[in-house]
Formats: structure tokens, C-alpha cells, sequence
């Protein structure tokens, strides 16, 4: 029986970016636990000031790596508030495509490398390429059709330059598109075996209610926009968020929490899940009634399901979308709104695969960034991840300190922080 | 030459480690993007640290691959023992290897960048100005780019584990750019930074019609006084008059573009023509 | 269809790039910096080469160089080169062992014009590893000692270690019919010999009948014009003087377009020129030149 | 003069309809990530083709010289084993200006040249020529350079006029191609129609260079203009854009590359550019032409002066593809004009 562990996991594994857990328990008392980020910031607020609009939404587009394609289109939509631009339907179908290739990509990087190594018992998913190549395959195989499908809407998956203020800098090619669908087709089977995958796995049972976070719409499962909504029943247009969405900065971290309702709120794919549940495709709800995911889920281990499920919806959608925009043919006239510079403040808000993401630009009459502001969803979880860690460590306080350091980093895990973005 | 596994510049298979500092770690993350050819390096290698993907370590390793920028007194530590124990040393992309957003915030002092992001509270966190890994420690290989020019990583990766030397390429995004038949920006009244920057990255940007944004840098002999001159001269024949009269951009705003990428050191318009005497 | 005299659409369009195999069949190494290649054709069969050509040579995935000869023409068994490791190429032919294979194209280019230097006394200048193209004209001379007049060779190296052909310097020092002034940049312990820049020998102690002789000079860029001048000052006539130049070659056999130097492609015309084609051809002058003179 | 005949719009498109299910054929085409802006591609359609356009960004060499060109393949066994990359198949180059068929021939006698290349010949061996008449830019002078009404190496030529096109027959395998097509015999107004189409675009093509080609090539060779060529390289990028979209511009780089395996790979051959800062490097750092205007003078010279005294024309075809290219707007024929009027004031 442990009485004493002193746990310090200096830049904690496989999750993007850095942070330590820190759990410190003397004679069978929890004395402190906690997640700190220690990232080194990179002051995206402060460096914009002066660059022109159609800069800063490149700038912003490099605040984090993964999510890449979110953050640019946050920065688009705040940026095209901001000077009044009123883009093409069809430039909305098309970020919406490209989301659903990041958000796919995103979730199973994290599904297959990140957590799935934990669950399977081993460091990491490197054994597996000779061991069970035939996995690996099929997680590359997953991985890659969310790069190549925002890749084909947004020229590159990875900052993808050709998303501009008010459109577009290229057309796709529609035979591509079509490719891209047989291909989306193709998947679901891999989707179906990862649910089989998912469903013999065992997860920690450790469940704690909160206050759920994110964007919701009137017609869809919201990611590209919506309007902000908690499950303690708020609802309120994005351009409000600051009424809601308090930041502040924390000792032990270079990242900033926020609250809303309660002092700490989740955001992300299982805060999604249990407020948009009924409009997630037929096919996704399926699966989430073979994984036992009805909302609301209280779980946070279960974070990584709801991905799951999420990218089953993503992939039925995107074939949708690819069906619609078919349909309509896509013209080079919709391309590129016209932009011009004015003075004006926008604000916008999209769902990063990681929850719920906030930028907010303000510009001077030649167009250059006097002011930004971004919320990220990482920083959001912060605060309930931390209070998940305060209340679930005596729970397992009989356990071996590896064992509550594994538990606890799995934990981390779950939520697949996005440290670099959070701090930015 | 038959080159078979150990490569024999290490004698045995290299062992290899991921590190990364400030940046997005886009970088790594398009190198898994490499897929099959991923899996190819690592027939070659063994990767033994790499924090992002896997929980093992080890504190031996021959080749290092470093992304991100430094900007902590602790980064210049780390790197060093990075460098003091790695064979061999690669930076990925542009943060480590010349000079990227991050450089940005080197126009303000850091006490004026931490107030604005962090407010009163900015106390204990603290931040020096930021550099690539190239201006710290000595680096074998570069590759350039944000997020890295996957091209040109398979292409150091091929050099580097056949004993070749790799030089970053000393030509202007506008060669791969024409060498794909692409149609230049200039050409819809843009403004591409292609003609000043480094290319290797088989002008990605403009293979979608985008402007060339200059993430790969400058390049050696990158003509800037040129540049001032072609974006505000009057007489033009047409399509540099459409550019020139669309954007009536002022020298300030012509350095202030460059600077996105190339801040480090601080970018001087006048001074980057070693070409001519 | 278009005409196409004498090509055949079906044949391997490509050959004009294909390097033949040839062996390494001994290597030896001669400085720091250098090492010597004696290859065979893998195919058995003889390579006839001019003294100051060169060929292409390669190592599949480290690249293609061009090379000269630096054995006489006479000993035809084989052929020998000789190697600095200066980049990816070089560097890796450093690594070859006897019994490896190399690819090879050539030979390429004009060398020295043996049917005029027959007769003549052969004055040669060399610089640094110029003396490898020279060597192979120099044992030309050698082995055929009753066709030419005097033989006067003038080699500087920067150092008495970096020295090439150490056999072949005392060969040639010992034979009575050859006239050898040897100096060194930087002397060292060892060193008893002449030290400071070859032109200083050439200018003191060369003396020569400036109508039966023919000068043949390789070295670094810099070297020519200060050379050109001391063989002016004795008299020689411009066409009387032969340079070899480097550039850089791609293909060797003037298309590439790398090599030109003004109208003419140094592969194809050259590499060796007489000094007056290089008279008023500003690209080479101006390469001469040092910056101050350059307009 | 070869046989002229009428050829409608759509007995143009079952023809190259025909000529498409034949075998590949290579023409304009709208781009489709980028509408509105030509380039020669293999044709998948007849109505992908477009056969009225100013020009492209890259001049039709390309189809025989590729921008970029395995030489062949290699693998690092005992004995190495190199194997040849190579491609034989017939094929057919539609909608080629007058300028660019110039372009051609310039390329086929410098290829020829002693010791002849064997891979552009070869290319243009498999080849049929269609040529078309252009629509003139701002920026082409073609007339000036006389290749405004070049047939060289066409098999057949089209020129635009009002019941479709007029077709040139100029070869033997150019009336063979027309057993794929319905054609009629042309009347006079069909054919005066033609020349008043040539007629209308050389009133169009104003830019020219104000010397004759042996005047211009004496002017180069005589005069010292140092001043002029560093105020062009004061302006100039070396992005070598003029030489890479040049028609008559033929030089290369050969490079290895390993595939990942690490025990094979390829030699490439790539076009390059005399304007590049690393084109006369050697190893050791000596630059032959290391100083900007060293360079641009040289592109001047080599088309100029030393082509032109080796195949008796100068290798510039008044495409125009240069000027247009130029990000700093070095326009070829106002720099030229300022040559020549140097001179001139000089003399
Ligand atoms: C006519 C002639 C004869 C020569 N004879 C010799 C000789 O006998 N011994 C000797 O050691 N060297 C000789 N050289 C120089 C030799 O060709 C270069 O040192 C060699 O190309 C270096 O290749 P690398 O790949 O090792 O160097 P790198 O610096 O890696 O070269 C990089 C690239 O540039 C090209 N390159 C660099 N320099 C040259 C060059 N000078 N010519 C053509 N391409 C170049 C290479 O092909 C290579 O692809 C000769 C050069 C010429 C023109
Ligand atoms: S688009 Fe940019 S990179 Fe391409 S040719 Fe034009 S200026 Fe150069
Ligand atoms: S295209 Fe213009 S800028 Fe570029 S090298 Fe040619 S002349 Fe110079
Ligand atoms: S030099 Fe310029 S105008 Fe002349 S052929 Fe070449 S690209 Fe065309």
C-alpha cells in the first residue's frame, strides 16, 4: 500500500507540446496535484499588431501545427466580420470539407498514436510497425485521407495558405473531388474496425459532471460556426463571448484558464457530443450505441470515444458535401469575394477538433491588426482538467505511485492537449 | 558504391531522436504525413526519443532533429546538450533552421510582448528574444519551410544517411515555380515574395495560386533593393503597372512583409545583396 | 512524322547521359586531399585519350565530374586519375576501393595539340593539382623523348605534403634530359628546395628560345594572368602559350551551357586554349583579373 | 505553297477528337485550378483544347524536353546497373505559334550541333506539328524578330477565320493526319479572310528592336556597356524566369538522387538558368560569372551575339514570354532599344 508518492513528469509523452503532471501525496493525503504548462509562449497577440489583414491570417493560421485549418478559419471569419466581406456559399461548403479533413486527421492522430498506445499497454506505437503492422497501415491510412481531403479544398493540410480573406486562392479540381469520395467510401470500413477496436478496450470509470462548452447550430453538428452554448443552458451569439468567457492568467502556467457558469468548464469532442448529440450523421449515433456513448457522458477517458464517433460523422458528412457541391459545380466567379480594408472588429468562433476556439481581430482603415485576441481550447480544458485530477487521484490513492502516474497521464491524455496552441 | 544497412557513416543503424522548442510543431507533424516513405527512413533508423509520439527515451542518440525556435535561457541549455551529444544535427523547418514568425516579437522589447499577451500578470514567466537553433549551436543540416518542405526533408534524409552534403538550395522560389508551368501571382496583381526566396519547397504556395509568403526565407543573393524598386516603379509595362497601381505599397509595408519571415537578424532592405560589390 | 535523318525513334534516346562501367583497379593516395585512380574499362577494351582531355565521371546518386587524364596516352593498358575531395563526389571516390566500379563518359574536349608541340621545346607550368592534366603530357614527353625538343617543367605547390606525384617529380628530376624547378608556397622542416610562387622561377631561371617553344599551363584562375605576362616578357608569342581552364560541366559536350566562357563552351573548345582565342574574350580576361581592375 | 483547305469548328473537334483516341496528343488547355490562364497539357478531350490564346507560361518545348527528365535509373548492386527511362510513343503537339515553331527549329539546330543530342531529336522524331496563328499580347514582338509567320516544322497550320479554320497542308504527314478529318476544299474569301488575320495581328505587334540582327550582334560585340547592364542588374532578381520561360533557352543541370532505399535512384536532368548566382560556380567557390551584371549581359550576349553568329539568327523568338515574366519588368526589347541607342549616342 502506498502512503508516500511524490510524482514529477517533467514534459509528459506523447501529447502535443509541454507540460508536467505534478501529484505529490504524503501519508495516504493528496497534498497537490496538478497540470501545469510550461510552454514557452510565442506572443501571436502581440506580433500581429501591424501586419495587414491578409498577413494576419497566415500569422494566426501558425499558431498551432494540428489544427491549422480551425485556426484559419477562425481568424478568416473574425477577419471577414471585421471588414464586412460576405463570402460565397461556396466557399462555406468548402471550409466546412476541409474541417471535416482536419478534424479527422486531428482526432485519429490522437485516437491511434497518442491514447491508443496507453490502452493497448505499450509505450508507444512504435512496436506495433512489426508487431501489428496491418494497424499501423490502416492508421496511416486514416490519418493521411484527412490531410489529402483538406489538403484538395485548402491547397495544403498544414497551414493551408490557399484559404484566403473571402474565398480562395484556387479552385480544386473536380475529378480529384471524386477521387477524394471513393476514398471517403473506402474508410468506412477502417472507421468500423477502429470501433471494433474501441469497444474491447477497457477505459478507467472515472466520471465527474460539468459544465459542457461549445458551439451549436440550427441545421447541423456544429464545427465551422454556430452559436455558443453551455449545458448549463446558456446560449448567445459568438460576438457576446466575452460576457461569458472569462480568462485569466495562473500561477504554473504560461497558458490561461477560463470559466464560465462554473469555475471550470470542457470543451472538445465529448462537450460536442453531449450538446449536439441528435444531429451527429445516423451512422455515428450507431456506433456511439455499440460504444455505450449516450449523452450525457460524464467520462472524461471517454473524450477519445467521442472522437472516435465524431470522425465517423465526419467522414459520412464530408461525402455529403462532396454530393452537394457536385451538385452545384463549383465556379470560378464564387471563388474570391471582393475585400476591401475598413476599419472594424470581428470576432469568431469555430469547434478545433480539440473544442471550442475563439479569435477576435480588431483593424485600422488601411487594414493592418491593431489589436487580437485568441481563446483556445486547450486553455479552456485546463481548469476541469485539473479539477478531474484533484478529485480522481484519492480515488486510486491505494495504487502504486507508477500506477497513479500512469493513470493521471492517461488522463492528460484523454483530453489530447494541444500545449503549443494553448499557449501561443 | 553498394550501401547496405549499417550505414556506414555510423557504423551501425543510427539511432535517432525528435526534439522540438517554441514553434507549432507543424513540423513534425508533416512528417508523419510522409507515410510510406516514413516508413522507409525507419527501416533505416531507430527512433529512440521523440516525445510527441512515443514515451520511451534515450539519452543516446546519433541524429537529432530539432524543430522550433529558441526563446527561454533553458532552450540555449537544452539545445546544447542536444548538439553536445548528437552525431548529427537537423533542423526542421523554418523556426529552427532561419527565422519565422517568432522573430516577429524582436521589433518590441519582451517586458512591451509579455504585457500585451499576459497583461499585469506576466511576473513569473519569462522570455528572451527569440532565434533559430542555426544561431546557437553548429547545425549539419537544414531544412527550411513552415510547416518543413517535405521534398527537401526526404532529400537531407537521403544525404545525410548516404554521407552526402546537403547545401540549402541558393535559388528563388520563381525557378520551381516555372519548372512546374505554374501561373505567376503577378500575373492576377499579386504580390509574391517567390523572386527573393530560398526555394526547395517545389513552390507549394503558388502550385494553388497563392502569393509565395517568403516561410523558406531569403535567399543568399536575394536582390531586396530590387524589389523596393519593382513594387513602386510607375513606368511599368502592364502587369507590373496592375500590381504596382493595385497595392501602392510603400517601402515600409514592402519590409514589413519581408520581415514575417525574415527577422532574424533584424531585416535591413539595403544590406542583403551580397551578389554585387 | 517529321524527317529526322539518322535517328532511330526506337533507340535509347537517353545513351548520350548513360556512363559506361569501368573498375578501380588500384588507388593510391597522394596528399591529404588527393588520391589517384588507375580504372580499366569494364568492358576490356582500350580508352584512347590526348593528354589534357577529360572525362565524365561518376557515382550513380553522388553525382557526375568531369576529371582529366593524368597518365600518359602511351601506357594504354589502363588510365589513371587523380581526385581532390572537395564536395559529394569527389568525397565518395575517396572511398573506392580496388574492385569497385565507376561510371564513365568521354573522353571529352581538345587537349594538347600533340602534332604541334612536336619538334618544340615543351615548357610546362604547373599549379598546385594543375600538375595532373600536365603529368599525363609530361610522360607523353617521356616516352617519347626523341620527338620533342627541350622538356622544362616549373611546379608549385602550397606546401611540400600537398605535393602530387612524388615518384614521378624525383623521376623526372633524375633524368638528364629534363630541366625541373620545383618550389613550394610554405616550406616546412624537411623542405631544402625553392619556396615562394612558381612565377618567381619561371622569371629567373627559365631561359628559353621563344620561337621553338610552347608553353602549357594549369593551375588556379589566378595564376594565368601573372604567368601570361612573365612568358610575354620572354618573348613568346600569344599563340605559342596554352592555357586549360576549369568551368563548371554538366553534360561535356557543349550543351549544357554551364561551361561557356563568352561564344565558346570550355568542353568543346577547350578545355585547353591557346591564349590568343582568349584574348579579348572578356569572361575569361575579367576571370583574371582581380577585382580592382575590373571595370 | 501547300494546299489550303476549310476545316469548320466542328470538323475540328471530331478531328481532334480522332486524334486524342489515336494517341496522346499535347495542346493548350484551360487550367482547371485556374481558369482562364493556358498551358500545353496532355489533352484528355477534344474540347479541353483551346486554340485561340496569347500564350504560356512555358513554351511547348517541353514536350520534348521536359523541365524535368529522369535520364535513367540506377541501382547500386555488383556491378551497378543503369537502366534507361525511357519513353517512345508517338504522339501529336496541337496549337503551336509561329513564334514557338521558330522557337522549335532554334532548338533543333543547336541540339544538332556537333556531337548531336540524341534526346531532342528522338522526342521530335515522334512527333506531328500542328501549328495555329496567335493572338498577340503587349508584350510579343514577334514580327521585329520575322518569326510572326514561321511554319518550321509544322506538318499543318490553322489559321482562324470566320467559317472555322483555314489548314495548311505542309507535309507529307500532315495530309496523312487529314484522313482523320472532313474537310473542304477553302474558297478565296476563306483565304483572304486568313491574310487579313495576319495581316490584323502584325498591325498589332508594334514593339521592335531598333537595329538589324547583325547590327544589334556588332553592337554587343563592340561596345563596352557596363553602365547599362548594372543599372538592369540593379533591377534584376536572378530568378532566372526569363531564361525558364524562353523558347530558344536550352540549358540544364544533371543531378543523382537516391530513393530511399538508399540503394538506387535516378539521374535528373533539370532546366537551368544563366541567370542563377550558382550557374558558373566550380567547387572551391570560384564564380565564373559571380557578379549580377555579368549575367544579364550574358543572356543578352548568348542570344544575341554568339547564337546568332552560330546559326545565323538571333535565339529570340519575339515571344515575349520573358518581358512578361519579369517580376521587375526587364522589358527584352526596351533593354535591347537601350542598347542600341547607347551605342548609337556613343558612336
Ligand atoms: C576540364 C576539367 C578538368 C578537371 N580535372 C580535375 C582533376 O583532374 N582532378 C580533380 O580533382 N578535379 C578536377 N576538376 C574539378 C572537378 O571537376 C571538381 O572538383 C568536381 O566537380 C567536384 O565535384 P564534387 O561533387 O566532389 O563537388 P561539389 O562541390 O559537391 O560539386 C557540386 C556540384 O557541382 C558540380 N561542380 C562543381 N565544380 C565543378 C566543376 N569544376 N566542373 C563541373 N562541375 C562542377 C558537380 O558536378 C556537383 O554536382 C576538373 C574540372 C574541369 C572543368
Ligand atoms: S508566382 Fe511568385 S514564385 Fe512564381 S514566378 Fe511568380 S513571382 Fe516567382
Ligand atoms: S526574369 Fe527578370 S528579374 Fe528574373 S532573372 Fe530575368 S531579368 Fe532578372
Ligand atoms: S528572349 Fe524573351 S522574347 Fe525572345 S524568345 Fe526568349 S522569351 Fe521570347
Amino acid at each position: 500500500m502506498t502512503t508516500d508518492a511524490n510524482i514529477h513528469v517533467h514534459h509528459i509523452t506523447r501529447v502535443e507540446g509541454h507540460g508536467d503532471v505534478v501529484a505529490r501525496i504524503e501519508d495516504r493525503m493528496l497534498k497537490e496535484v496538478r497540470f501545469s504548462v510550461v510552454e514557452a509562449p510565442r506572443f501571436f497577440e502581440a506580433i500581429v499588431r501591424g501586419q495587414s489583414y491578409g498577413e494576419v491570417v497566415h500569422i494566426a493560421s501558425r499558431i498551432c501545427g494540428i489544427c491549422a485549418v480551425s485556426h484559419k478559419c477562425a481568424a478568416l471569419q473574425a477577419t471577414e466580420a471585421a471588414l464586412g466581406v460576405e463570402i460565397s456559399p461556396q466557399t462555406d461548403l468548402l471550409r466546412r470539407l476541409a474541417f471535416h479533413g482536419e478534424v479527422l486527421s486531428s482526432h485519429l492522430l490522437h485516437i491511434y498514436f497518442l491514447a491508443a498506445p496507453d490502452l493497448l499497454g505499450l509505450p508507444s506505437v512504435m512496436p506495433l510497425i512489426n508487431s501489428a503492422p496491418e494497424i499501423v497501415r490502416r492508421a496511416m491510412r486514416l490519418k493521411q485521407i484527412g490531410y489529402d481531403l483538406a489538403a484538395m479544398v485548402a491547397g495544403r493540410h498544414t497551414h493551408p495558405v490557399a484559404m484566403t480573406v473571402g474565398g480562395f486562392s484556387f479552385l480544386h479540381d473536380p475529378a480529384q473531388m471524386q477521387e477524394m469520395r471513393a476514398r471517403l467510401v473506402a474508410i468506412l470500413g477502417d472507421l468500423d474496425a477502429t470501433v471494433e477496436l474501441f469497444s474491447t478496450l477497457e477505459l478507467p470509470d472515472f466520471e465527474r459532471e460539468t459544465e459542457y462548452v461549445s458551439l451549436t447550430h440550427p441545421d447541423r453538428y456544429a464545427f465551422y460556426s454556430g452559436e455558443l452554448m453551455s449545458s448549463e443552458g446558456d446560449r448567445m451569439p459568438v460576438s457576446e463571448y466575452r460576457e461569458a468567457i472569462h480568462e485569466r492568467v495562473v500561477e504554473h502556467s504560461t497558458a490561461k484558464f477560463t470559466r464560465w457558469n462554473r469555475p471550470e468548464y470542457m470543451v472538445g469532442a465529448l462537450a460536442r457530443l453531449n450538446n449536439n448529440y441528435e444531429q451527429l450523421h445516423p451512422s455515428a449515433r450507431e456506433a456511439a450505441e455499440r460504444l455505450g456513448m449516450q449523452p450525457p457522458v460524464h467520462r472524461p477517458y471517454a473524450i477519445t470515444v467521442a472522437q472516435l464517433i465524431e470522425c465517423i460523422h465526419c467522414a459520412h458528412d464530408a461525402i455529403e458535401l462532396i454530393d452537394e457541391l457536385t451538385q452545384t459545380g463549383t465556379h470560378a466567379e464564387e471563388q474570391q469575394a471582393p475585400v476591401e480594408a475598413r476599419a472594424g472588429l470581428g470576432v469568431a468562433a469555430v469547434e478545433a477538433p480539440r473544442g471550442i476556439l475563439f479569435h477576435e481581430y480588431e483593424y485600422d482603415d488601411e487594414g493592418k491588426c491593431v489589436s487580437a485576441n485568441h481563446v483556445i481550447p486547450t486553455g479552456q480544458n485546463l481548469g476541469n482538467l485539473n479539477r478531474d485530477m484533484l478529485e480522481f487521484t484519492p480515488t486510486i490513492i491505494d495504487e502504486s505511485p507508477d500506477r497513479i502516474q500512469h493513470l493521471l497521464e492517461m488522463l492528460v491524455r484523454a483530453y489530447d492537449p494541444c500545449i503549443s496552441c494553448s499557449t501561443h | 558504391m553498394p550501401q547496405e544497412a549499417p550505414i556506414p557513416r555510423f557504423g551501425h543503424k543510427p539511432q535517432v531522436a525528435f526534439f522540438d522548442f517554441a514553434c507549432c510543431e507543424g513540423c513534425q507533424l508533416s512528417v508523419l504525413q510522409l507515410e510510406e516513405k516514413l516508413l522507409e527512413i525507419l527501416g533505416h533508423v531507430d527512433v529512440v526519443t521523440w516525445r510527441e509520439a512515443m514515451t520511451e527515451t534515450s539519452s543516446e542518440y546519433d541524429i537529432a532533429f530539432c524543430e522550433g525556435s529558441i526563446t527561454t535561457e533553458e532552450d540555449i541549455e537544452r539545445i546544447r546538450a542536444i548538439r553536445k551529444q548528437a552525431e548529427v544535427l537537423v533542423t526542421l523547418g523554418s523556426c529552427a533552421s532561419g527565422g519565422c514568425h517568432n522573430e516577429l516579437k524582436n521589433q518590441w522589447s519582451m517586458d512591451e510582448v509579455l504585457g500585451v499577451v499576459y497583461g499585469d500578470d506576466a511576473g513569473g514567466i519569462s522570455t528572451i528574444p527569440s532565434r533559430p537553433i542555426s544561431a546557437v549551436v553548429d547545425v549539419d543540416y537544414q531544412t527550411f519551410g513552415c510547416p518543413v518542405s517535405l521534398p527537401e526533408f526526404v532529400t537531407v534524409v537521403s544525404c545525410m544517411l548516404t554521407g552526402q552534403h546537403y547545401e540549402p538550395p541558393n535559388q528563388p522560389v520563381c525557378v520551381e515555380c516555372k519548372l512546374n508551368d505554374y501561373v505567376c501571382v503577378y500575373e492576377k496583381g499579386e504580390v509574391c515574395l517567390g523572386p527573393v526566396t530560398r526555394c526547395g519547397c517545389n513552390a507549394i504556395c503558388t502550385s494553388f495560386g497563392h502569393a509565395c509568403q517568403g516561410c523558406r526565407g531569403l535567399m543568399d543573393s536575394a536582390n531586396l533593393p530590387a524589389m523596393l524598386k519593382a513594387l513602386t516603379r510607375e513606368e511599368a509595362h502592364s502587369i507590373m503597372r496592375m500590381v504596382v497601381e493595385r497595392h501602392s505599397l510603400t517601402e515600409d509595408e514592402i519590409a514589413a512583409k519581408l520581415r514575417i519571415y525574415n527577422n532574424w537578424p533584424e531585416l535591413r532592405m539595403e544590406e542583403a545583396q551580397p551578389d554585387d560589390d | 512524322m517529321r524527317e529526322a535523318d539518322s535517328v532511330d525513334v526506337t533507340e535509347d534516346i537517353t545513351r548520350f547521359y548513360q556512363p559506361e562501367l569501368a573498375r578501380v583497379i588500384a588507388k593510391q593516395r597522394l596528399s591529404e586531399m588527393m588520391v589517384m585512380l588507375r580504372l580499366q574499362r569494364a568492358s576490356g577494351e582500350m580508352l584512347e585519350h590526348q593528354p589534357g582531355q577529360f572525362l565524365q565521371i561518376s557515382l550513380p546518386g553522388y553525382g557526375e565530374a568531369p576529371i582529366s587524364f593524368c597518365s600518359s596516352p602511351t601506357r594504354t593498358e589502363s588510365f589513371e586519375l587523380c581526385v581532390a575531395a572537395v564536395g559529394n563526389l569527389s568525397e565518395a571516390m575517396h572511398e573506392l576501393r580496388p574492385g569497385d566500379f565507376v561510371g564513365i563518359r568521354g573522353p571529352y574536349g581538345k587537349g594538347f595539340p600533340l602534332e604541334d608541340l612536336r619538334g618544340r621545346d615543351v615548357l610546362c607550368i604547373a599549379g598546385g593539382i594543375g600538375l595532373a592534366p600536365l603529368r599525363s603530357l609530361i610522360n607523353y614527353v617521356a616516352d617519347r623523348r626523341a620527338e620533342f625538343g627541350r622538356m622544362i617543367l616549373v611546379y608549385g605547390a602550397r606546401k611540400p605534403s600537398e605535393r602530387l606525384f612524388k615518384d614521378d617529380l624525383a623521376n623526372w628530376d633524375a633524368r638528364e634530359d629534363f630541366e625541373t624547378l620545383y618550389t613550394v608556397d610554405e616550406a616546412d622542416e624537411g623542405w631544402t628546395g625553392r619556396t615562394g610562387v612558381a612565377t618567381v622561377p619561371l622569371r629567373d631561371e627559365v631561359e628559353i628560345d621563344p620561337t621553338r617553344t610552347t608553353a602549357s599551363v594549369v593551375g588556379p584562375p589566378v595564376m594565368y594572368r601573372y604567368v601570361a605576362a612573365e612568358l610575354l616578357a620572354k618573348g613568346m608569342a600569344e599563340d605559342d602559350i596554352l592555357f586549360s581552364l576549369e568551368r563548371r560541366f554538366k553534360c561535356g559536350m557543349g550543351k549544357c551551357g554551364h561551361c561557356q566562357l563568352n561564344d565558346l563552351y570550355v568542353c568543346q573548345d577547350g578545355p585547353v586554349f591557346r591564349y590568343t582565342q582568349l584574348i579579348g574574350r572578356s569572361e575569361a580576361i575579367e576571370v583574371w583579373a582581380p577585382e580592382d581592375e575590373r571595370q | 505553297m501547300a494546299a489550303e483547305l476549310l476545316m469548320t469548328p466542328y470538323a475540328m473537334d471530331r478531328f481532334m477528337g480522332r486524334l486524342i483516341a489515336e494517341g496522346p496528343v499535347m495542346g493548350p488547355r484551360d487550367r482547371r485550378v485556374q481558369p482562364g490562364f493556358v498551358k500545353f497539357e496532355w489533352l484528355s478531350s477534344a474540347d479541353e483544347l483551346v486554340l485561340e490564346y496569347t500564350t504560356t507560361t512555358i513554351p511547348p518545348k517541353k514536350a520534348f524536353f521536359p523541365p524535368r527528365q529522369p535520364l535513367f535509373e540506377f541501382e547500386l548492386s555488383e556491378p551497378p546497373t543503369i537502366t534507361a527511362v525511357q519513353e517512345a510513343t508517338p504522339f501529336t503537339l496541337v496549337g503551336v505559334h509561329p513564334c514557338d515553331l521558330a522557337g522549335l527549329s532554334m532548338l533543333d539546330d543547336a541540339y544538332a550541333r556537333e556531337p548531336a543530342e540524341a534526346c531532342w531529336p528522338a522526342a521530335r522524331a515522334r512527333a506531328r506539328v500542328i501549328g495555329v496563328d496567335c493572338l498577340p499580347d503587349e508584350y510579343c514582338f514577334c514580327f521585329a524578330m520575322n518569326t510572326c509567320n514561321s511554319r518550321e516544322g509544322a506538318d499543318l497550320f490553322l489559321t482562324p477565320i470566320a467559317r472555322g479554320y483555314l489548314v495548311e497542308v505542309l507535309t507529307e504527314a500532315g495530309e496523312e493526319m487529314l484522313r482523320l478529318s472532313d474537310v473542304e476544299d477553302a474558297e478565296d474569301e476563306d483565304r483572304s479572310q486568313a491574310q487579313a488575320f495576319r495581316r490584323d495581328k502584325g498591325n498589332r505587334l508594334s514593339a521592335s528592336i531598333d537595329a538589324s540582327p547583325e547590327e544589334f550582334a556588332e553592337i554587343l560585340e563592340t561596345q563596352e556597356l557596363g553602365e547599362l547592364w548594372r543599372e538592369i542588374a540593379g533591377r534584376c532578381y536572378s530568378c532566372g524566369s526569363c531564361n525558364t520561360t524562353c523558347p530558344t533557352c536550352f540549358c540544364f543541370d544533371i543531378n543523382d538522387e537516391f530513393d530511399l532505399g538508399l540503394t538506387g535512384g535516378q539521374r535528373v536532368r533539370t532546366w537551368d538558368s544563366c541567370q542563377l548566382q550558382e550557374f558558373a560556380l566550380v567547387a572551391g567557390g570560384h564564380n565564373f560569372r559571380r557578379i549580377r551584371w555579368q549575367r544579364v549581359r550574358h543572356r543578352w550576349h548568348r542570344k544575341f551575339l554568339y547564337l546568332y553568329r552560330t546559326f545565323g539568327r538571333p535565339y529570340c523568338t519575339g515571344c515575349g514570354r520573358c518581358s512578361r515574366a519579369c517580376t521587375a519588368d526587364i522589358n527584352i526589347v526596351d533593354v535591347s532599344n537601350e542598347v542600341i541607342a547607347r551605342a548609337r549616342g556613343r558612336v
